[in-house]
């Protein structure tokens, strides 16, 4: 029987179709088993990496990845929170926020001292007007850093918004809805971080 | 991982299962199209597309070896209709309507030889042997299988004259 | 008496009936609305001084000039065609829907926008499915927010604080310098907008904005030919006399616009803003009567015309409310364009003899 | 025009030109002195072509028959003047193409005499039927320009019960003023032709819808239908195309007559004025139709006026009698709303020929076309309340069922649109392209048909000839077979006998 | 068969992915918001493009026609996932950036396109270079269209290019206009149409100059 008559009966159709599925999927099984290792790596560094981001440099020896602690805000939601310790005493503490933004919700990476003072602030994951509203990323302009040094009391509870609602924080021409999201979300963050402290230093390091 | 190869491969072979019956299922044998096609054709076979006949134009503008426009004693309402049908490009002003045409005897040349009646697809020519024939002007579709036959060269074609009834307004140029 | 053959062969094709013709063309149908645009766009440049005169003459030049590139790049003669003043209309109804101090690139761009991508891309004139005006203005809201969302107060011409011609040129070819006082200056809507995001509802928002009046006379922050609601309206009233547009698509979209808001401002004042401030507001009379009321992307009938306008109303009034921006005529309007084929497919005049359907209506014998 | 009215009435149909009649509608009849030759084309109704019934060189009296109707709906056609005829051939045709018609041309005698006539004094107390034949042979047809048989209609009217007749003095055309001339001139004899078709018709009113910019016309005919109760004079709007039958009818009676209907399905019948003059001439003295009204206009025209003129005078004739201050642009046969032009004046005016306009060179200019921008106007403007932009739009692409879709069917092709059109498309031509192309279609489908039934006979022929051929054989072959056997059985016989003998 | 020059030159211009055959256009439209981008996913769609071809070439014979649809699928959607796969753990920059629009490529119809088209009666050089030249094709398209959008959107060009090609394309890094206040439509959807369009016209306003360039030859002849 030549090729060409076999490729008539279903039976051929069946197995070539078996047969390409079956190697297909071995080979992406086989592949598979050699890049985890490597995707959840890179994966593990890109969080370290935007950590570090918030952090001043040498602020931190411990893997911050790994002593972490998930607690619950006052609407339910689960914050998790990295801890930063140099030499095994406790410094401060780095978490995500995030608040609806012009398009979608703007989420950010808060950086604190014990003292409640923001270490560093940066932009993860936004849906803004590009050219607009993406000046809030640190690739597009510096003012992402205008909340470091800040705190609770600095400014004051009526001046920590932007300048258009007589806050201190600078907003850009056009867009005011952006820079207003952030601030709330830093604002929440570091109330929340105020109103969990104890908590979020209780539980000792897993290191 | 194991169960992942093993429902894709699974999959994969019912899958051919099934497209190797639908092929058996679905099997086309003729197509009805070509019969559609043919009913709207003359029917007068006269060959002037260049086909064996209306069928053979029918089957050549199926398998798209021809144009809408293949048949000049259609004219425009036929390759109009026939383009619709098969959902072919048109270009009216190409199609080769080089107005109606009718087969016309010259009497002082026809013998009356008959040969022409044979041919004439739509039994138009009227004659006897040794008799002048003559063609019924509403009968001809002007195919010339009769000028092609004819001896004596008496058979020639020609052009329906244009009448003021059958006049049509230019289209406007386009602006 | 000459009885010689009166006239040679006819050698060209026969000219069919009829073999009169009314006496507007299209370029007349322009120019009347170009004439109804004036007195609003007089005023619009004696209210923001010459800056608003630049930007004015910028917008139709280049409207003009991408025109003339398109239609050279196609072959044809330029000429004729622009002559038929679409082009330059088009230009205007985009130049008064501009803050009157932008710079020059914006006059510049939006109307090369408009002629090249808002119509001649489709074909040019007839063809385009969007009002070009329309598409150039959102094409420049989305590309150039802040420059276009940056009104200025009103400074008359004559007034101290005005800038003279030179100085209007650095503003318009340079910037504004900023040394400048009272330019950063919102429109209503704008400014309603950004106090509501902040939490503050509109009766106190408002409480300082000027009454309708203000809005009448047009004395006030806004694009250049869109604050004087009374100018406007009147030439809209002009067109309307002239009857170059009917009554059904403003109508409709003006009531489109009040009747929500109305509605809403009754449930929640608040919340939502009364009527007359929508319709005197932003380019509500504008849109209404010269965008709105664009022969070619706007249905033709008169029952098509009413759900035409109605619905630029509603969404202007939706998008005013809900929206991202403040203003949502321009969005309302190209909505709506893309409906308007379908309008005018299912809203067709019933023919004489026919019922709606196309079937012959029975015949009633007379006695 | 109040201020509201203006603002938010929409006219629901037509247009309003310029009617630009005076001054030629003003100044009085005249009548045209009899031209040296007549050129009769045999065609100048709606129907087949009438046969000629004369031979060349034979002598005829003015209103003999000359052509004989050659059909069902077909009229004669009758001398204008008493002559010689001098040629029976083809002749450029009233008609936009400048194609031929075949005619017949007289040479007049100059004595004008005529034939043997026969009148009637008490047409009332005629059948209807009578009288109808009578209106058929006289070759009265439609005088506003449908040249539609005027008796087929009567016998139409008769059968459908038609209890009104409309007598149409619209004349909604510009320049155009042969039916006003014939309202003010002949009142009485219109008059007196409505009572006759509507006792033909057996119809019981009759009213006459004169447009008001005609108020000379208007007072004739009230005074000449005091007398009379059943026919009254309405006056209508002047408003373009008020002529038109299905308007007329809708403004007169407020009934609409259906798509694909006539009129005499809504009980009524159309009539033209200059129409029923004719009638009265016909049954009362026996005059066929062979002289009726021209108008004469159009800015070349140095006298423009109606002229009393022969059937089949040159429009040369009829311009240099009128005069002319420049070489006319362009010649129309009809009104400029729907009126054809010509190719050159040495065609003849026929039957349905109501005006000749004779444009000087600011009349002709055609604007040029652009692109549409849907404004609308055409739509607006549109009688029949179709979409003409659309059905253009559909035709330029080829589309003619498209077109159709858009109810190309009930175009009357009256011209509002591209007179409105302020893009001057000329909309009526594509829709005449299109109706053309359509029929042409139709004719070839129906020809197409016809082929195949003649192939599918000649077929069964053949298949009938060989099956008798076939028999024909068989039957031979067993008759010899019959004849070997018998002959064998004979021999056998024979030899058997001789055995046995 | 065509020859190997023809091959390519069909890919590179004649029968572009892009500007002739207008296949692929979600990626086209989504991912050129930059060069860079262009650049990446283009290559990424050519690995894909050359790869596929190959095994479907070398498959041709086993293939029944009746199931080659739902083969050539398969094939071409483990391709991705390696490609995918592959990505995320050795470039991972690359892969933030290009990520979602990586697993599009199992919808771009040019790669099945060329499957059918070419690969399956082919020979494996000859359907690897058609891939090849296919994916170079539309990797100069997608550049090209993201350049200019780069350009004209944020009036830079290839920005980010060392994280797809190393640090030492560094250069590539240009900043036309420095403090370019930005030309949103560009970057945004709408932007990408444009370009596109804009692009199309101009490739067949080159090729009717050109076809009247060559004489007065029936000016239907140039490429659709």
């Amino acid at each position: 029987m030549t090729l060409l008559e076999l490729r008539e009966k279903i039976g051929y159709h069946a197995l070539l179709l078996g047969a390409v599925a079956l190697a297909a999927s071995v080979t992406l099984a086989g592949v598979d088993g050699k890049t985890r290792s490597g995707i959840a790596a890179a994966e593990q560094r890109d969080l370290q990496q935007s950590l570090a981001q918030v952090l001043p440099e040498g602020f931190a020896d411990n893997d911050l990845l790994k002593d972490k602690v998930n607690l619950k805000r006052a609407d339910g939601s689960a914050v998790a929170v990295f801890r930063a310790r140099l030499k095994g005493e406790a410094k401060g503490a780095v978490f995500q926020m995030s608040a609806r933004g012009y398009a979608d919700e703007v989420v950010v990476l808060i950086g604190v001292d014990v003292g409640g003072r923001i270490l560093g602030v940066r932009v993860l994951k936004h849906k803004e007007t590009p050219g607009l509203g993406d000046k809030i990323e640190i690739a597009k302009g510096n003012w992402i850093r205008s909340f470091e040094g800040r705190s609770l009391g600095d400014p004051t509870a009526a001046r920590f918004g932007v300048k258009k609602d007589g806050g201190v924080f600078d907003q850009f021409a056009g867009a005011t809805i952006t820079p207003r999201a952030v601030v709330k979300a830093v604002r929440e963050g570091l109330q929340f971080f105020v109103a969990n402290q104890p908590a979020i230093f209780a539980v000792p390091g897993k290191e | 991982m194991i169960a992942a190869i093993l429902s894709l491969t699974l999959l994969g072979t019912l899958l051919g299962f099934g497209l190797g019956f639908a092929d058996r299922i679905f099997k086309v044998e003729s197509n009805p199209l070509i019969d559609e096609v043919a009913a709207l054709m003359p029917g007068s076979n006269c060959g002037q597309c260049g086909f064996p006949g209306c069928s053979g134009a029918a089957v050549a503008l199926v398998e798209g070896r021809a144009a809408a426009a293949v048949c000049p004693p259609g004219g425009k309402a036929l390759a109009s209709a026939l383009a619709a049908k098969l959902s072919l490009e048109l270009d009216l002003s190409k199609v080769a309507d080089r107005g109606p045409q009718i087969a016309s005897v010259a009497e002082d040349i026809c013998i009356g030889c008959c040969r022409c009646i044979k041919v004439c697809p739509t039994d138009a020519i009227l004659g006897a042997a040794k008799q002048i024939h003559n063609v019924i002007r509403e009968a001809c579709t002007g195919c010339g299988n009769c000028v092609e036959r004819c001896p004596t060269e008496a058979m020639t074609l020609q052009p329906i004259p244009l009448t003021v009834q059958h006049w049509v307004w230019p289209k406007p140029a386009l602006a | 008496m000459n009885d010689a053959p009166l006239l040679p062969l006819a050698a060209a094709p026969p000219v069919a009936a009829p073999h009169t013709y009314a006496a507007r063309s299209v370029s007349t149908v322009m120019a009347w609305v170009m004439a109804a645009l004036t007195p609003a766009t007089v005023y619009g440049f004696w209210l923001y001084g010459w800056p608003a005169l630049y930007l004015w003459l910028i917008t139709i030049g280049c409207a003009v000039g991408g025109e003339a590139f398109c239609l050279r790049l196609m072959g044809r003669r330029p000429g004729p065609i622009l002559r038929d003043g679409s082009a330059v209309l088009t230009g205007w109804l985009l130049a008064v829907s501009l803050p009157p101090w932008a710079p020059w690139w914006i006059g510049a761009f939006g109307g090369a926008f408009a002629a090249i991508f808002g119509k001649q891309v489709f074909g040019g004139l007839g063809q385009n499915p969007f009002n070009p005006a329309m598409v150039a203005r959102v094409a420049l809201l989305i590309s150039f927010p802040v420059a276009m969302t940056s009104w200025v107060a009103p400074l008359p011409l004559g007034s101290a604080a005005a800038p003279g011609v030179l100085q209007s040129l650095a503003i318009t070819f340079k910037g504004i310098p900023t040394d400048f006082d009272g330019v950063a200056s919102a429109s209503l809507l704008g400014y309603s907008k950004t106090e509501m995001t902040r939490g503050i509802d509109l009766l106190h928002s408002l409480a300082h904005a000027g009454a309708p009046g203000v809005a009448w006379g047009g004395f006030r922050p806004g694009s250049l030919g869109e604050t004087a609601a009374l100018l406007v309206a009147a030439g809209g009233a002009l067109l309307l006399w002239l009857r170059i547009i009917s009554w059904h698509t403003p109508a409709a979209m003006l009531a489109g616009i009040a009747l929500p808001a109305a509605i809403g401002h009754a449930l929640n004042p608040g919340q939502y803003l009364d009527a007359t401030t929508h319709l005197l507001a932003g380019g509500a009379l504008l849109g209404a009567f010269f965008i709105a009321t664009d022969y070619v992307t706007s249905p033709n009938t008169p029952a098509g015309q009413l759900i035409f306008g109605f619905g630029v109303g509603l969404l202007t009034w939706v998008i005013r409310t809900w929206g991202g921006y403040p203003e949502g005529v321009a969005f309302a309007v190209m909505l709506m364009n893309v409906m308007t084929p379908v309008i005018d497919r299912y809203v067709k005049p019933r023919a004489f003899g026919r019922d709606r359907r196309g079937r012959p209506i029975a015949a009633r014998r007379v006695n | 025009m109040g201020l509201m009215e203006r603002l938010f009435k929409t006219p629901a149909w037509g247009v309003h030109p310029d009617d630009r009649k005076q001054p030629a509608a003003a100044v009085p009849l005249r009548v045209l002195p009899m031209p040296e030759r007549l050129y009769i084309p045999l065609l100048q109704h709606v129907g087949a072509p009438a046969r000629p019934v004369v031979l060349v060189g034979q002598p005829v009296l003015k209103g003999q028959l000359i052509a004989e109707p050659g059909g069902n709906i077909s009229a004669p056609i009758h001398a204008p003047t008493s002559g010689t005829v001098i040629a029976i051939g083809d002749l450029t045709a009233p008609h936009p193409s400048g194609l031929t018609l075949p005619a017949i041309t007289i040479a007049a005698d100059g004595a004008d005499r005529w034939a043997e006539l026969h009148g009637c004094d008490d047409p009332f107390a005629l059948a209807p039927e009578e009288i109808t034949r009578r209106t058929a042979a006289a070759g009265v047809v439609g005088l506003g320009g449908a040249t539609f048989p005027s008796a087929v209609k009567f016998s139409l009217g008769k059968r459908l019960d038609v209890g009104t007749l409309i007598v149409n003095g619209g004349e909604c055309e510009p320049y155009l003023s042969s039916d006003d001339r014939v309202m003010r001139d002949f009142a009485d004899a219109v008059v007196d032709g409505v009572r006759i078709v509507m006792h033909a018709i057996g119809a019981r009113q009759a009213l006459v819808g004169i447009e008001d910019n005609k108020p000379e016309a208007i007072a004739a005919m009230r005074r000449a239908t005091e007398a009379y109760a059943e026919v009254k004079v309405c006056p209508v709007p002047a408003r373009y195309p008020m002529g038109s039958d299905k308007q007329l009818i809708q403004t007169l009676t407020g009934r609409e007559v259906p798509a694909d209907a006539r009129a005499a399905e809504v009980g009524v019948l159309v009539h033209n004025v200059s129409t029923c003059a004719a009638v009265h001439r016909a049954i009362r003295k026996g005059i066929p139709l062979i002289e009726r009204i021209v108008t004469v206009n159009g800015g070349a025209v140095k006298n423009p006026g109606n002229l009393w003129a022969p059937i089949g005078t040159l429009i040369d004739d009829l311009l240099n009698f009128c005069g002319v201050v420049e070489a006319p642009a362009r010649l129309i046969l009809g009104g400029p709303m729907m009126g054809t032009p010509l190719p050159h004046g040495r065609t003849p005016i026929v039957k349905g020929a109501s005006g000749i306009l004779a444009f000087n060179a600011a009349e002709a200019a055609v604007p040029e076309a652009g692109p549409c921008i849907r404004c609308g106007s055409c739509a607006k403007a549109c009688p029949m309340g179709l979409l003409p932009m659309e059905m253009a739009a559909h035709i330029r692409a080829d589309s003619f069922k498209g077109a159709e879709r858009f109810g190309l069917a009930d175009c009357i092709a009256c011209g509002c649109c591209a007179y409105i059109c302020p893009a001057h498309i000329p909309l009526v031509q594509y829709f005449s392209h299109a109706k053309g192309e359509l029929s042409a279609q139709e004719r070839a489908s129906l020809r197409n048909d016809a082929t195949k039934r003649l192939v599918e006979a000649r077929a069964a022929r053949i298949e009938r000839e060989t099956q008798e051929k076939a028999a024909a054989a068989a039957r031979r072959k067993a008759e010899r077979d019959r004849a070997k056997a018998a002959a064998a059985a004979l021999s056998t016989t024979v030899t058997a006998e001789e055995i046995s003998s | 068969m065509a020859s190997y020059k023809e091959i390519a030159e069909q890919g590179l211009w004649t029968q572009n992915v892009v500007f002739s055959q207008l296949l692929g256009l979600c990626p086209t439209l989504a991912v050129t918001t930059s060069g860079t981008n262009g650049l990446g996913m283009g290559l990424a769609t050519t690995a894909v493009l050359a790869v596929s071809g190959m095994i479907v070439s070398s498959l041709r014979q086993w293939i029944s026609p009746q199931v080659r649809i739902p083969v050539f699928i398969v094939l071409i959607a483990a391709l991705v996932t390696l490609v995918d796969m592959g990505l995320n753990a050795y470039l991972h920059d690359l892969y933030k950036v290009l990520g979602m629009y990586i697993a599009l490529i199992v919808a771009n119809c040019s790669v099945l396109g060329r499957a059918e088209a070419f690969a399956a009666r082919e020979p494996v050089f000859a359907s690897g270079l058609d891939g090849l030249s296919m994916g170079l094709g539309f990797t100069f398209a997608l550049t090209l269209i993201g350049l200019i959008r780069e350009l004209l959107g944020a009036g830079t060009l290839f920005s980010q290019a060392s994280l797809l090609l190393g640090p030492s394309f560094k250069f590539l890094e240009t900043t036309v206009v420095a403090d370019y206040g930005g030309f949103l439509l560009m970057i945004l959807p709408p932007g990408g149409f444009l370009v596109l369009g804009c692009l199309l016209a101009a490739k067949r306003l080159y090729e009717a100059r050109r076809a009247v360039a060559a004489g007065p030859l029936s000016p239907s002849a140039q490429p659709a």
